[in-house]
Order: C-alpha cells, then structure tokens, then sequence
C-alpha cells in the first residue's frame, strides 16, 4: 500500500493521508489544527500490521510527514523579526522566481537530455572480446607514464597518523567490549575470517581478549569457530553463513 | 577502399571504446589530416550497410544501423535499457551543465535530495564521483559512456544551458503571478 | 544492400561469438534459405574492406582484416596510463613496498576494503595475483609492466619512504608500522 493511501480517522479530518496532504495545501484546513503525530501513530499502527516494511512506501511516508511538519512549524514559529523586515513580498518573489527559472533552465535541458537518450538508444555498440593476440598488453610498447614518488607519498599518508599515545607508564588494558565490536564487525564484512591473519600480529594479551570476545560471540550464538587440530589454524565464521555448527575443539 | 581506410575500419571494428584521431594516426602511422580523410571516406562508404559511424566521447566509434535494434535485442536478448526518469533526467542535466558538481548542490537546484537518481545514474555508469569538494560533499562528474549513449561527440556538444531559459515574456508572467500570489498572503 | 543484409551485418557486428543460421533466421524473422543468400551477398560486399566475413565453427562471424594486426596492435595492446586515484594509489604502494601482500592486508592497513582499486590495478597490469597465503587469501606483486610505467630499473630502485617519519629499518618495520596505522585509522 503507498502512504498516500493510508486511511486516517482524526479529530479535524477522516480519509487518506494524500487527501489530507490536498486539502492542508489548498489551506481548506488549517495544518496548525491537525494533530501531526497521530498520522505518524497511525501509520505506524499500519506497518506493525504489515508482516514486513515495504520501503518505498516507507520513504514516501517520511517526505509527506517531513514536509507537513516543516510547513506546520513554520506556521507555529515566528519568523525572526529582521527576516520579516528584510524580505518584503517583492524581494521574496524575486528570490523565488530566480529559483524557479533556475530549476527550470535544467528541467528543460532535462528533457532535451531525455531526447537524445532515446535517440542514442536506439544505436548498439560492440561488446565483443579483443581477438585473444590483442589482450595481452605489449611490454616493450609500455612507457614510464607515473612517477614513482607518488607511490612514497602514497605510503607515507598511510604512516602518518597520530602517534598511539604512550601507555608504557599505566597497565595495558584491553577492553572485552571493543574486541567485541572488532570481531563483530569484522564478521560481518567477511564470510570467514582467519584467527591469525586477522589478529595474529596483535599482542598477546589483545589475541587473548579477542579469544574470550569469540567465546562470548560463540555462546550468543552469533559466531562458530574451529581449529582441525592444535596450534592450528582457527577459522571463525559467523552463525548465519554456516549452515552447520562445528563446536570448538583443539 | 585504400589501406589506410581499410586499417582504420578494422582498428574501428576492434576497439572497445570510441578512437579519437589522434589515436588512429599513431596506430597507422599517418598523419591526423591522413585519418580525418580515411574517416571521411569510410564514413560515405558505410552509408546503406549495417554498420554506421559516430563520433561520440571524442573519438569515432562504429554502432549497429538502429533499425537493426529488434533484432539484436532477440539475438542477443539484450534488454532495452529504460528511459531516464524525469528526477534522473535533471539530475543528469544539473551534472551534464555544472560539473564537478556535489550532491547537495543538486539537491538546492531540484529542491528535493536527488539520492536515488544520483545512485541509479551512478549504477548506470552515467555520471561517476570525481572526488570531494572542499566541504567534504562528494562531487560529481559525467562519464565518456554517457557521452557515448547520449551520441554526444563531447561535452562541448551539449547546447548552451541559455537555450533553456525561459523567454522575458514567460518570465515577466511569472513574476506578475509570484507578486499576485505574495499579495494575497500578506492581505 | 537489401535491408536483411544490412541487419544481419549488424547481428554480425554486435555478436560476441559466431551466430549459426537457424539463430539469424529466427532474430530476423526470415527463412534460413534467405539468411544464406543474404550472407552470401555480405560476404561479397566486404570483399576489399576491413572488415570480413568468416565461417566458423558455431556460425558466422565479422573479423578484422588481418593486415590491420600491427596497428591494432599498436593501438590496442597499449597500456592504458590514466591518472591514479588515491585509492589505487595507496593500494599499489602498499604491494610495491610490502610484496607479496594478501587482501586482507591491503585491507587493514587503508582501513577500508579495497577491492575496486586492487581489480583495476589487476585489470591494467600493474599488479597481478601470486598464488595464495596459508590461509587462502590471495596475495599479489607487482608485475614488470608496473617497473616500466614507474620507469623502475627494479624493485630495489622504489624511492625509501625516509622522509616520512624516521625511515622504518627494513620491510618488517614498515609493514608492523602500516598495520598499526591501519588500525588506528579504523578504531
């Protein structure tokens, strides 16, 4: 069902929300007297019916209602005083209408672009392979074309970031909570991650604290892991893209 | 049809993307004037056959003859690419005029976030990010491929922007109507 | 050129593999016994050209004219040179220097996934994969074209990194150091 559709029974006004939206602009009712979250009420009423959210719906909800309390508030707030005095009809008008031939300069360049899309459409290029002698790009035919101090600068961005603060004078701590989120979040770019390539070159009380963050991780459920033998590799894999569930040995 | 012509067909007929002259003379070791002449020949000779060709994103490119698209659209069950929408289609037009130009730029001109014409021209392979303005706002260009669908020969193909523009008289009106309308509100 | 043959050059044109008869005849909406005398009228037409028509297995099919290799050659078997983004910059400086360097890598130390710019470095040459890790994740070096665009007698000739920060001692130290910027960059 599209928002607009969306059937409102309220003080000032029963009927479908795009109704209502008409008549608020043609001013027939006054927008300050209907009650904007009681649409908002209403529509979520209406989505915990649906058994899932249909999104495109969803978005035209939210700019209807957008709109109507941007226009609503307006109505209710002040304009700030100097802004009254400084934009009188005549100058709002221009202002206006600059925006609007500005718009329209590019709505109409729009549909001169629409013409020539549905003219070049009708012309089909090529997409064949080159013959497999022509793939190979010719060594001898390859001239230097970069600098190579792009490459240095380019590695010394990566190396200049601010020095990790020194904590030599404090205990090492590491948080269970951001190991975590680490894991977490790694699992979730990843279909499975190896224990040691991902953490191997942290220290060891880090490796040790990202080993209780998976055994928290494995007892919610969200993650399995296993290790075919000792000292050997760990693969972690989070629960939704195993279809087993291997348990942890080794 | 002299060699060079017939080199310059075959080099055509090969090449993935559009050729610019300057290309095609180094290829076949001939001069610019050289090429024009061959393309110019080999131009007239297709006029009638299946091929045709288009100068399009700054070079020559060859295209099927389009009467031919019904077939090859069964032959190669190659969908037809949709028309642009009417968000899409200013979208593009804002990105074709001002480029490099940021999302929110757009969106001041249409008045309305542009978000999802942006992403399905971006899909499309029609416009593509060139980097961020100086406020962070990620900046937008067209590509040589929407050149190349839109049969552009190049940027500077595009008409001026003032073509566009409204008439002194549909202005005047739509001042008077503006004026009209602000009269009302504050009476 | 009847208007059948001048489409079925364009099928010709447009197909990626050879088209067998029966497959023309129906895109064409015409009997097969016509679509063998328009190939044959075709085929006579580009006597001279550059283009030609060959039989194959599967069907048939439009080639360049052979006498065009070198300069397809010349012109396409170049290697493409634009301008590298950050991204792939930042990505090949990471295999030129840290070689041989898995993804997941390339990944930790640029805070971001870096596959794009790791498939166009692919895709022009400049890197290329190099078996896998004990893990599984493949792992890529620089290719001899990458020494020539950079204009490199070597690897060892790569500019030393020295002048940002203290110079790290050796490959090690510049690798433990990237990863533990990566890292910040991402917490």
């Amino acid at each position: 069902m599209r928002a607009a559709e969306l059937d409102l029974d309220l003080e000032v006004f029963a009927g479908p929300f795009d109704l209502l939206m008409t008549i608020v602009l043609r001013e027939e009712i006054a927008l300050a007297e209907v009650e904007l979250g009681e649409i908002v009420i209403a529509y979520l009423d209406h989505v915990e019916e649906q058994a899932e959210l249909d999104l495109e719906a969803a978005t035209e909800f939210l700019v209807l209602i957008a709109s109507l309390l941007e226009l609503k508030s307006r109505l209710l707030l002040p304009a700030p005083e100097e802004e009254r005095i400084e934009l009188g009809p005549e100058e709002a008008a221009e202002e206006l209408l600059a925006r609007m031939l500005e718009y329209r300069r590019y709505r109409d360049a729009a549909a001169y672009l629409a013409e020539l899309h549905a003219d070049g459409r009708r012309f089909l290029y090529r997409a064949a392979p080159l013959p497999p002698e022509l793939r190979r790009v010719a060594l001898d035919a390859a001239h230097p074309a970069y600098e190579p101090e792009r490459l240095t600068s380019a590695i010394g961005d990566l190396l200049r970031t601010p020095p990790r603060p020194d904590t030599s004078h404090i205990r090492p701590t590491v948080s269970l909570e951001r190991r975590l989120r680490v894991v977490r979040e790694l699992l979730g770019a990843r279909t499975a991650v190896d224990f040691d390539e991902a953490f191997g070159s942290e220290d060891r009380l880090t490796q040790a604290v990202t080993l209780f963050a998976l055994l928290e991780l494995h007892k919610r459920g969200e993650a399995t892991w296993e290790q075919g033998e000792t000292f050997g590799p760990i693969r972690i894999q989070p629960a939704t893209s195993s279809a087993s569930r291997p348990g942890v040995s080794g | 049809m002299s060699d060079l012509e017939r080199i310059v067909e075959a080099l055509l007929f090969l090449a993935p993307e559009p050729v610019g002259t300057a290309e095609l003379a180094e290829a076949c070791d001939a001069t610019e004037a050289e090429i024009d002449r061959a393309l110019d020949l080999l131009g007239g000779s297709l006029t009638g056959r299946g091929v045709v060709l288009r100068e399009v994103a700054g070079g020559h490119a060859l295209a099927a003859y389009p009467d031919a698209e019904q077939a090859a659209r069964r032959l190669l069950a190659r969908p037809k690419t949709p028309p642009l929408t009417q968000a899409q289609a200013e979208t593009l037009a804002i990105v074709a005029y001002l480029q490099p130009v940021s999302r929110p730029e757009i969106a001041r001109i249409r008045g309305v976030s542009s978000e999802s014409a942006v992403q399905t021209l971006t899909e499309r392979g029609l416009i593509a990010e060139s980097g961020r303005s100086r406020f962070g706002a990620v900046i937008y260009r067209t590509t040589s491929l929407f050149e190349r669908l839109f049969g552009l020969a190049g940027l500077d193909a595009l008409p001026d922007p003032a073509r566009f523009d409204a008439s002194p008289a549909d202005e005047a009106e739509l001042r008077e109507r503006l004026l009209r309308a602000g009269e009302q509100r504050t009476s």
